[in-house]
């Protein structure tokens, strides 16, 4: 195997808050390949955009980066000073922001918004051929080259979104949740978008997102996100087929079919407080399998190959219903 | 073209030129403060402050007849306006005529000639004789000698004829003057030397000295006092004394009146509380008598002028030139103690059947005793007088109450309309080289009833009764004696006697401006050690202090 | 009909001037049955008037033309006294659980509204007691939540405990609108449950309003799909869903997502440039610039909806048109 | 964007008229409510002169007939506003027959171009200090010294005006005391006459900027909080641009379009504001001019600045709600 | 081993009382520093009236009541005259003692601002609800209302005023100052009262059956206590320099001390050019005081209800 793109380590990022710290983002790690989809799925407040913006390094106060090691292309991305690592933003480390309804700035035509990020970086500003270029490759009409975000739809302001995160040709795309406020038919379209600008650009990507069936249809791997823990990454199809965490279970299995009726499956019990994370399994309190092993620490392994995950009852329940 | 600075005079102008355009001073408005009447248009006769003589100048004497009803000006021979016309006494009938014939034109000097002038005659080109209505020994000094502030101004009939005088704006102005007109803005007028002056040429006098005198409004007591102190103006506008003790102190260049303390100049109004003697418990004589002993003028004058004016002795300003009215007043034993007399003041009282309160003020009938004092709030020099009353009265058991009023309210709708107890005032104002004009302000033929105006703001007091009455014939009759007569001063104290009985109106203090004039490009600005007259620059006579001037050094 | 516990006629809204305005909701029959409690689903996607609906059911907004009658009272025109009356029968979950709390007070504080304006009890045991039912019935106890502000709670508590509240009213019909779209997938399954076992057990209708075709098609007994204000296809939820007559609603079930990675979406859609065609001057199907099958006959009159299957499946395309009758 | 739609100029040109109407009316109305006589008032300013005045009867009507308040009352109101739409106020009480208009315009330039001139300057740094105050990268410096000058707002303009002239007119002798142009420099279009102006004009200007900038300061301060939290300005740091960049672009160009249309409606209470900064430096603008007259009691005047900095505001609102949506693409007209 | 756990255990334990002090400090949002620090600025000069009132001799505020133009205690005046005990902080050119006049003039200021800003409220309480809940005709009154009190002058009503009653008290000046501070609690509370309507609960106290009113005031504006406050403190801000505007241009009470008086007299008296400073310098010190201290409360307020401006 190459080596990674991207590749994350313990990464640690905190909110302080009144009442103690939010651990965020508690000490994740995971590698990006080179062309490679990565999905990062987890209940809202898991803190996936909080890792997004501890790779990014924008954590603003009150967060801050409580440690760990980011590694972009072989180059050490922590140990730049802000100036040069602002220089690799977007160039090499572009984002798909969540909730592009509000991501673009309603007073700047959104040719404009696009020419200033490429003249930031290329000391340039693209001529129009370059962007119209763009905005075809996305599925944009010539006419929005004039015009201001507020009189885009959501599906076309996601798209420009997507046709500004390629413009640099970077490295590795993030993309959080680019599509969860769309309906399903412009989630679909804005969805294949994507898939076709990656496969065509040849990026790597991090897809970040709370839907499975999305995950399902789109992603190579998945890493699913528990009260800022990963508690389990693997390839999408082993992921599906047979989840090794409880949590990913009930995750996959909690998912609607459209094809047969059946009992729904109902979790009780409430995340616990962010501050206080219990000892050892951070599922604990939700989790249908507990015993008294969940007290204590539950690291990382290699369930089989490509597939990881933190439950020391996970092939004891493998095959079991959660 | 520009003029240097030590060739430069600059005045200060203590409002707003609102209508820089206009140059009709028959209307009002500042149309004459700015520089007009003070370096354009020259006065017939000035009135000398010190000697209570009528210096000529447009003209060169009168004569009046026997029973003062008939005066016959003569005129300067060789006075030219500066567009080389010649002024003579078709100007002078033209423009007294206008004032007569227009009674819309309402200035106030406009509306006195209307009142006085039955009829004006051109005898030939430098003689005019005016025909009276009433007899008026004091015509001239009155109308044409500057009397207080300015004086019936001649305008050229050259320019003015066929023009309507209500509405006519007079721009360019022309004037005999040695300064022409230049440029006015609201905030100051530039006036220029006229080497071909008249009076150079035909010897009256010397061409003045400064090539330019600006009119510079200034913008309030701290901006005239920085002014003066870089030198950028030359003769200020009043100051408080502290002012101008720090002006001089930055600016030992900078002189006053006096060199040394109080500094300031009397002004010809001196202040008075004014007492509506209709009203009860004041229309009681004992009651306004029983006020005089109480008021301390000497703490007046040490809190609200802080030492630059003086109690008043009469009723009168104390001008050289009224020295020996006031002496008679004080001879006949009619002067005014500087101090107070509160025991007397309160024996008064407790005669007219008051007694003291539990809190101190005297009580009758279950009512307290109590004024409200009207005051101008215009000048905190009335404001602070008034607090000063106020304080006295109420240690002496009257409840006081100062009541401040805007000064068109005050003058419009209170003094004149006699809605008041008591007010602050300068209402005697009027005579300076003789007793009648102040006198005759308070005689029984000009009371009206409260709520109907007094006129011509006489006798707002309302004072009446048999001694108003006795005291009014005597100075009915000073009014036809020719001034000088060497009877009057006996029968101003003889009138007196009435209004130190009666009360009327207490004579306060004396008024004082204290002006700053600065040394640094010109001297001989007028001062108590070479008065040839008084300081006011915004007066018609501000001619003289002009030709008075020299470069300094 | 007086078996009908809500009846719909030709509802209309349109905001705006009543001519250029833009319609929301565009002619609208529907009637919910007293005798056999329903779970209704309303689906389409954003900004096709389902919430306009529900806002009309509950008496929010009044319809431009038609009307709403609820056991014989007609809701458009009722006074305020008889919409106080008429919320003791209609009660409503909305899609944002936090929003519908009051921050400034504690969690107990709507029910108390409830019990203290409909006078439901006067007696404090007792009306603690009716809470306590009422939180049972969707798996919470009083004393976990009353005494805490919203804040403290879970989204999925907070709209359990919305449930509760408008069950605790005892109402005929609950208006939910999107009750599940802003809560976990993980914890949307206990919300759904309340729901059916309220229809169950509770005999309580419901107007299930939701963009989610898989939970429509879980919970729902029968579906209406809207599409830009006006109905397009309704019927039995899974007649619809398994299979679908009108081309929008075949687009649609075609988009959700499916969870497996091995049936990914085959073929690609296009997206015409947006245009919407619901001003009141519009005619014609809605559907026509993004329809595969438009043909001019489409923009000419809004086509009524044909029986496309049994029970009652209907669907408002002229595909369906049955063959003119020769 | 684009063409202002007509219905909707037609409606906001209807309420400016409407405002005006109303605004108008009262100023005419309130003081008809003092029970003095404006005639008794200006024959007694006359008098105070020199303590009497002869002929006051006839003097009197004819003030009260050039005056027009001999007329009844309902006509007095129809002739003011008919007077007030081609701006004319009548005369003048306090400089008597001056017509009202005159005195206007002579005031009116020096408002319009340096005060107006200064109160721009005075949003342009509240609102760049207000900024700088949020910013992140702002100097530690700006985030204390801001704050600690915006107690200047709290201080009198009057006084702020009198210190200034104080230290850097009389003390240091940098800037004239008075006056708005030299005493040497004719008036008119040339280079000498420019300088002097802006020479005169800087204390001022600057009396007013430091007693005003705190309340843009203080209003930009919360909305750049907005902002900052806007999604659009994380993606811009996301996208790697320069901080500057974004402050101007994407910060303060959002933050600042409230504060516009405040600036609209305060521009009359503001000028309004000056009166004792334009009279200690005797600066003879709109606010001077009210000065004066609100010491002289001279109503047509005060009537006649009123109307005027009323129609400034009113103006100045309906200009801003025109142009709003050419500086805010998100709104647009409505109604057209 | 047990060494490494005990050293882990003291770092624990220094953690958690950290982590508790912070706690307390952050227990109470109220308990923000620049809220008690305004606060205690305010307080301050309240005290100073009240306890002044109780200690100093009043009579001296009189004209004429003291020896003119003291420097405060420590300081020398032109005349070189020395301050004196008596009157520690200077007189005035009048005669009065500075101490005994802000004694009197600072709660006046206060007084105006705050009885101003109540009427204001009170009255954009009133008429935003009504805009708001009411709406069409009424609201659109009410708007063009506010918008026509905008554009004019509070200085044209004084003039009025004071020419028709000869002096305003202070009640009456803060009823006027009232008028031109009600307009933007209108706006604020109309703007939030809309888009409460609309809000969740609100729509939920309706589908209660909750009356009217009982959404008005129980509902709508416990919730609205924040803005309200911080709209308070700033029509107080506006009101006091408004006020003091108006004093300065000695156009406010002419017989009752207040601190714009007093540098309204100040200037006219040309203090500035005498030096004397304490005359004018002691009455903006404490405006300035008085300022700062709304200003310490107001961006207290702020980081109150805006938790993004807590530093941790
Ligand atoms: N500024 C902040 N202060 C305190 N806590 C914060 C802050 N921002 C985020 N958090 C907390 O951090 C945690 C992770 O948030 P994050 O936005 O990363 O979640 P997410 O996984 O992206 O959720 P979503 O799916 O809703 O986008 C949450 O518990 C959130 O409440
Ligand atoms: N008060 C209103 N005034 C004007 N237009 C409105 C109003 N409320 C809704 N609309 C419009 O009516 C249409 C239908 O809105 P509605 O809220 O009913 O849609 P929805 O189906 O509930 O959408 P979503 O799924 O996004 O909630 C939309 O185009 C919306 O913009
Ligand atoms: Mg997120
Ligand atoms: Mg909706």
């Amino acid at each position: 195997m190459s080596e990674p793109v991207l590749s994350v380590r313990g990464l640690k990022v905190y909110y302080a808050t009144p009442d103690g710290d939010v651990l965020a983002t508690d000490d994740i790690s995971f590698d990006l390949e080179r062309g490679e989809t990565l999905g990062l799925v987890g209940e809202s407040g898991s803190g996936k955009t909080t890792a997004t913006s501890g790779i990014l390094r924008m954590v603003s106060s009150p967060g801050r980066i409580a440690g760990g090691r980011v590694t972009l292309d072989g180059e050490d991305m922590i140990a730049l000073s802000d100036e040069e690592f602002r220089k690799r933003r977007w160039s090499k480390l572009a984002l798909i922001p969540q909730g592009a309804m509000n991501s673009l700035n309603p007073t700047m035509k959104i040719s404009a918004q696009i020419a200033d990020v490429v003249r930031t970086h290329t000391g340039a500003a693209p001529d129009r051929a370059r962007v119209l270029e763009l905005f075809q490759m996305v599925g944009l009409p010539e006419r929005i080259y004039e015009m201001y975000p507020h009189e885009l739809s959501g599906g076309m302001k996601q798209r420009v979104c997507i046709a500004m995160a390629v413009a640099l040709n970077p490295t590795v795309i993030i993309a959080d949740e680019a599509t969860s406020a769309l309906d399903v038919v412009v989630q679909r379209v804005v969805a294949q978008t994507l898939a076709k600008v990656r496969d065509a650009l040849g990026v790597s990507m991090i897809m970040i997102g709370h839907d499975m069936g999305l995950m399902a249809q789109m992603v190579d791997r998945i890493a699913v996100m528990y009260a800022g823990k990963i508690v389990e990454i693997a390839p999408v199809a082993d992921m599906f087929a047979r989840p090794g965490h409880p949590y990913s279970k009930i995750l996959i299995e909690s998912v609607p079919s459209l094809t047969e009726r059946r009992p729904m499956k109902i979790t009780e019990g409430i995340t616990h407080d962010p501050r206080n994370p219990p000892e050892g399994c951070i599922f604990q309190l939700r989790c249908p399998h507990v015993n008294d092993g969940c007290t204590k620490p539950q690291p990382m392994r290699e369930l089989r190959p490509g597939q990881t995950v933190a439950c020391h009852r996970a092939e004891e329940l493998e095959g079991a219903h959660v | 073209q520009n003029v240097a600075r030590e060739d430069t005079v600059i005045f200060d102008l203590d409002r707003t030129i609102k209508d820089p355009d206009n140059f009709n001073w028959f209307t009002p408005g500042t149309k004459r403060m700015h520089g007009a009447h003070q370096t354009m248009w020259e006065p017939l006769f000035i009135l000398n402050y010190n000697t209570g003589a009528l210096d000529p100048w447009l003209a060169t004497g009168f004569e009046a007849n026997e029973d003062s009803t008939e005066f016959t000006l003569t005129l300067r021979d060789g006075v030219e306006w500066s567009d080389g016309e010649a002024f003579n006494a078709d100007d002078v009938v033209f423009t007294v005529n206008m004032a007569l014939e227009n009674e819309e034109i309402s200035s106030r000097e406009a509306s006195t000639i209307r009142a006085q002038v039955a009829s004006v005659e051109k005898v030939d080109d430098l003689t005019v004789t005016f025909a009276l209505k009433e007899p008026n020994p004091r015509f001239v000094v009155e109308n044409f000698g500057v009397r207080i502030f300015g004086s019936f101004l001649i305008m050229p009939e050259h320019v003015w004829n066929g023009e309507d005088p209500a509405t006519f704006a007079f721009n360019p102005p022309i004037g005999t003057g040695p300064y022409t007109f230049t440029s006015a803005a609201t905030n100051r007028a530039i006036w220029d030397r006229n080497d071909d002056w008249w009076g150079a040429k035909t010897g009256f006098m010397d061409l003045p000295e400064p090539q330019r005198v600006i009119f510079l409004e200034t913008g309030g007591a701290e901006s005239r006092a920085q002014l003066m102190v870089t030198n950028e103006l030359d003769a200020a506008q009043n100051v408080g004394v502290g002012t101008f003790e720090a002006i001089a102190a930055q600016n030992p260049n900078v002189i006053a009146w006096h060199s040394d303390y109080p500094y300031a100049a009397s002004d010809p109004c001196a202040r008075q509380l004014e007492i509506n003697t209709t009203v009860t418990p004041w229309d009681n004589p004992a009651m306004r008598k029983a006020v005089a002993h109480i008021i301390d003028r000497s703490q007046i004058v040490n809190v609200a002028y802080e030492g630059t004016t003086v109690p008043s002795e009469t009723m009168f300003a104390q001008y050289g030139s009224m020295a020996p009215f006031i002496d008679a007043v004080k001879e006949a034993g009619y002067g005014l103690p500087a101090t107070a007399d509160v025991a007397a003041g309160q024996a008064l009282i407790e005669e007219a059947g008051w007694t003291k309160g539990g809190d101190g003020i005297y009580e009758k009938d279950g009512q307290q005793l109590s004024v409200d004092i009207h005051v101008n709030s215009a000048s905190t020099e009335y404001t602070r007088t008034i607090d000063i009353v106020v304080e006295q009265l109420n240690r002496a058991g009257i409840a006081a109450k100062a009541v401040p009023v805007e000064n068109g309210v005050f003058w419009g709708e209170v003094l004149p309309f006699g809605k008041y107890e008591m007010s602050y005032s300068w209402l005697s104002c009027g005579s300076v080289n003789e007793p009648w004009a102040s006198m005759g302000r308070y005689t029984v033929s000009d009371v009206v009833p409260v709520g109907e105006r007094s006129p011509g703001f006489n006798n707002t007091a309302r004072w009446s009764g048999d001694a108003a009455a006795a005291y009014s014939a005597i100075v009915d009759q000073m009014a036809d004696l020719t001034l000088g007569d060497p009877e009057i001063p006996g029968m101003v104290a003889e009138a007196y006697q009435h209004l130190d009985a009666e009360m009327p109106f207490i004579p306060l203090v004396q008024a004082a401006k204290l002006l700053p004039m600065n040394t640094t490009y010109w001297t001989g600005w007028p001062t108590a050690e070479n008065y040839y007259n008084h300081p006011f620059f915004w007066w018609n006579h501000t001619h003289q202090i002009i030709h008075n001037l020299e470069k300094a050094g | 009909m007086s078996d009908a516990l809500l009846d719909l006629r030709d509802v209309r809204k349109v905001y705006g001037d009543p001519d250029t305005g833009l319609v929301a909701l565009n002619d609208l029959s529907l009637t919910i049955r007293k005798d056999e409690p329903e779970i209704v689903t309303i689906a389409g996607e954003s900004g096709s008037g389902k919430s306009t609906l529900a806002n009309l059911v509950l008496g929010f907004t009044r319809p431009t033309s038609g009307q709403i009658m609820f056991d014989g009272t007609d809701v458009g025109n009722a006074s305020a006294k008889q919409m106080k009356a008429y919320h003791r029968q209609v009660q409503a979950v909305f899609q944002d659980p936090f929003g519908s709390y009051n921050p400034f007070y504690r969690v107990g504080h709507v029910f108390d509204m409830v019990i203290r304006n409909f006078k439901l009890s006067s007696n404090k045991t007792e009306a603690r007691q009716m809470m306590e039912e009422a939180l049972n019935a969707v798996g919470l106890t009083g004393d976990d939540v009353l005494r805490k502000y919203p804040h403290q709670l879970s989204g999925g508590q907070r709209q359990r405990i919305m449930m509760a509240r408008a069950y605790m009213v005892k109402p005929r019909l609950i208006v939910a609108d999107e009750p599940v779209s802003m809560v976990d997938a993980s914890l949307r399954a206990s919300i759904l449950d309340v729901m059916m076992r309220l229809r169950d057990e509770g005999g309580i209708s419901f107007l299930y309003v939701t963009h989610d075709l898989s939970t429509a098609y879980q919970v729902g007994d029968r579906i209406l799909l809207f599409y830009q204000g006006t109905l397009v296809e309704h019927g039995k939820a899974t007649d619809v869903i398994s299979n679908p007559q009108h081309p929008y609603v075949q687009l649609l079930i075609d988009s959700v997502p499916k969870p497996d990675p091995t049936q990914r979406w085959q073929g690609e859609i296009i997206l015409p440039a947006e245009e919407e065609l619901r001003t009141a001057h519009s005619t014609g199907c809605r559907f026509v610039p993004r329809c595969p099958h438009a043909q001019p006959a489409c923009s000419a009159a809004l086509p009524p909806a044909y029986e496309v299957g049994p029970r009652g499946h209907r669907a408002a395309c002229i595909l369906h048109a049955p063959p003119p009758q020769a | 964007m684009g063409r202002i739609p007509r219905k909707y100029l037609i409606n906001r040109l209807i309420t400016l008229a409407l405002t005006v109407l109303i605004a108008a009316s009262m100023i005419w109305v309130i003081p008809r409510l003092s029970p003095v006589d404006p005639a008794e008032i200006a024959l007694g300013r006359m008098a105070s002169g020199a303590g009497a005045v002869a002929n006051a009867e006839e003097i009197l009507a004819q003030l009260r007939a050039q005056m027009g308040i001999d007329q009844p009352l309902i006509v007095q109101y129809f002739k003011y506003l008919k007077g007030a739409l081609v701006f004319d106020f009548g005369l003048s009480t306090a400089t008597f027959p001056t017509p009202v208009s005159a005195l206007i315009a002579q005031a009116l330039p020096w408002t319009l171009g340096l005060m107006i001139l200064s109160l721009v300057i005075t949003f342009v740094i509240g609102n760049l200090l207000g900024a700088l105050m949020v910013w992140d990268h702002s100097p530690k410096l700006a985030k204390v010294a801001i704050p600690a000058a915006m107690v200047f707002t709290s201080i009198p303009p009057i006084l702020s005006g009198l210190l200034l002239m104080w230290i850097f007119a009389a003390k240091l002798r940098w800037f004239p005391l008075t006056g708005a142009y030299g005493l040497t420099v004719d008036p008119g279009w040339n280079w000498a006459f420019v300088q002097s102006v802006l020479h005169h004009g800087f204390l001022p200007a600057m009396a007013i900027v430091i007693v005003t900038f705190g309340f843009w300061a203080l209003g930009m301060r919360g909305l750049m909080i907005t902002v900052q939290g806007e999604d659009y300005v994380k993606l811009a740091e996301a996208k790697g641009l320069k901080p500057r960049y974004i402050l101007y672009r994407y910060m303060i160009r959002n933050a600042i379009l409230p504060q516009i249309t405040a600036f609209a409606l305060k521009i009359g209470l503001l000028i309004a504001g000056q009166v004792l900064v334009e009279r200690i430096f005797a600066y003879n603008g709109m606010g001077k001019l009210l000065y004066d007259a609100i010491l002289d009691q001279d109503f047509p005047v005060i009537q006649g600045v009123s109307y005027v900095i009323i129609l400034i505001t009113a103006l100045s609102v309906f200009i801003v709600d025109l142009i709003y949506p050419f500086i805010d693409p998100r709104i647009r007209h409505e109604g057209g | 081993m047990t060494s490494t756990d005990h050293q882990a255990e003291i770092a624990a334990d220094k953690a958690a009382r950290k982590r508790a002090k912070r706690m307390k400090r952050f227990d109470n949002p109220w308990l923000n520093p620049k809220l008690i620090w305004g606060a205690g600025l305010l307080l301050a000069i309240v005290a100073l009236g009240l306890i002044g009132r109780m200690l100093w001799n009043l009579e001296l505020v009189y004209t004429g009541s003291t020896p003119l133009k003291l420097p405060p205690l420590g300081f020398e005046n032109l005349r070189k005259q020395p301050g004196v005990l008596d009157y520690p902080l200077g007189t005035d050119g009048s005669g009065r003692d500075i101490l005994a006049l802000i004694i009197m003039g600072a709660p006046n200021s206060l007084f105006v601002g705050l009885l101003a800003s109540l009427i204001g409220m009170s009255t954009g309480i009133v008429l935003g609800f009504t805009a708001g809940f009411v709406g069409g005709r009424t609201d659109d009154v009410i708007r063009v209302l506010s918008d026509v009190m905008i554009t004019i002058p509070p200085l044209l009503i004084l003039v009025v005023f004071q020419s028709a009653f000869g002096d305003v008290s202070l009640t009456m000046m803060a009823l006027l100052i009232a008028g031109f501070v009600w307009q933007s609690p209108t706006r604020l509370i109309r703007a939030q009262v809309l888009s409460m309507k609309q809000s969740g609960y609100v729509q939920m106290a309706q589908l209660s059956g909750a009356s009217t009113t009982d959404i008005m005031f129980k509902e709508m504006l416990p919730n609205l206590i924040p803005y309200l406050f911080g709209s308070f403190i700033a029509s107080v801000t506006t009101a006091i320099v408004t006020a003091v505007g108006l004093e300065v241009l000695g156009l406010g009470p002419q017989r009752i001390p207040t601190l714009g008086r007093t540098i309204y007299e100040a200037i006219n008296a040309g203090a500035l050019i005498q030096n004397l400073w304490w005359w004018w310098g002691i009455p903006t010190l404490l405006l300035a005081t008085m300022f700062i201290g709304l200003l310490l409360i107001n961006l207290g307020l702020d980081e109150v209800s805006n938790p993004r401006l807590r530093k941790a």
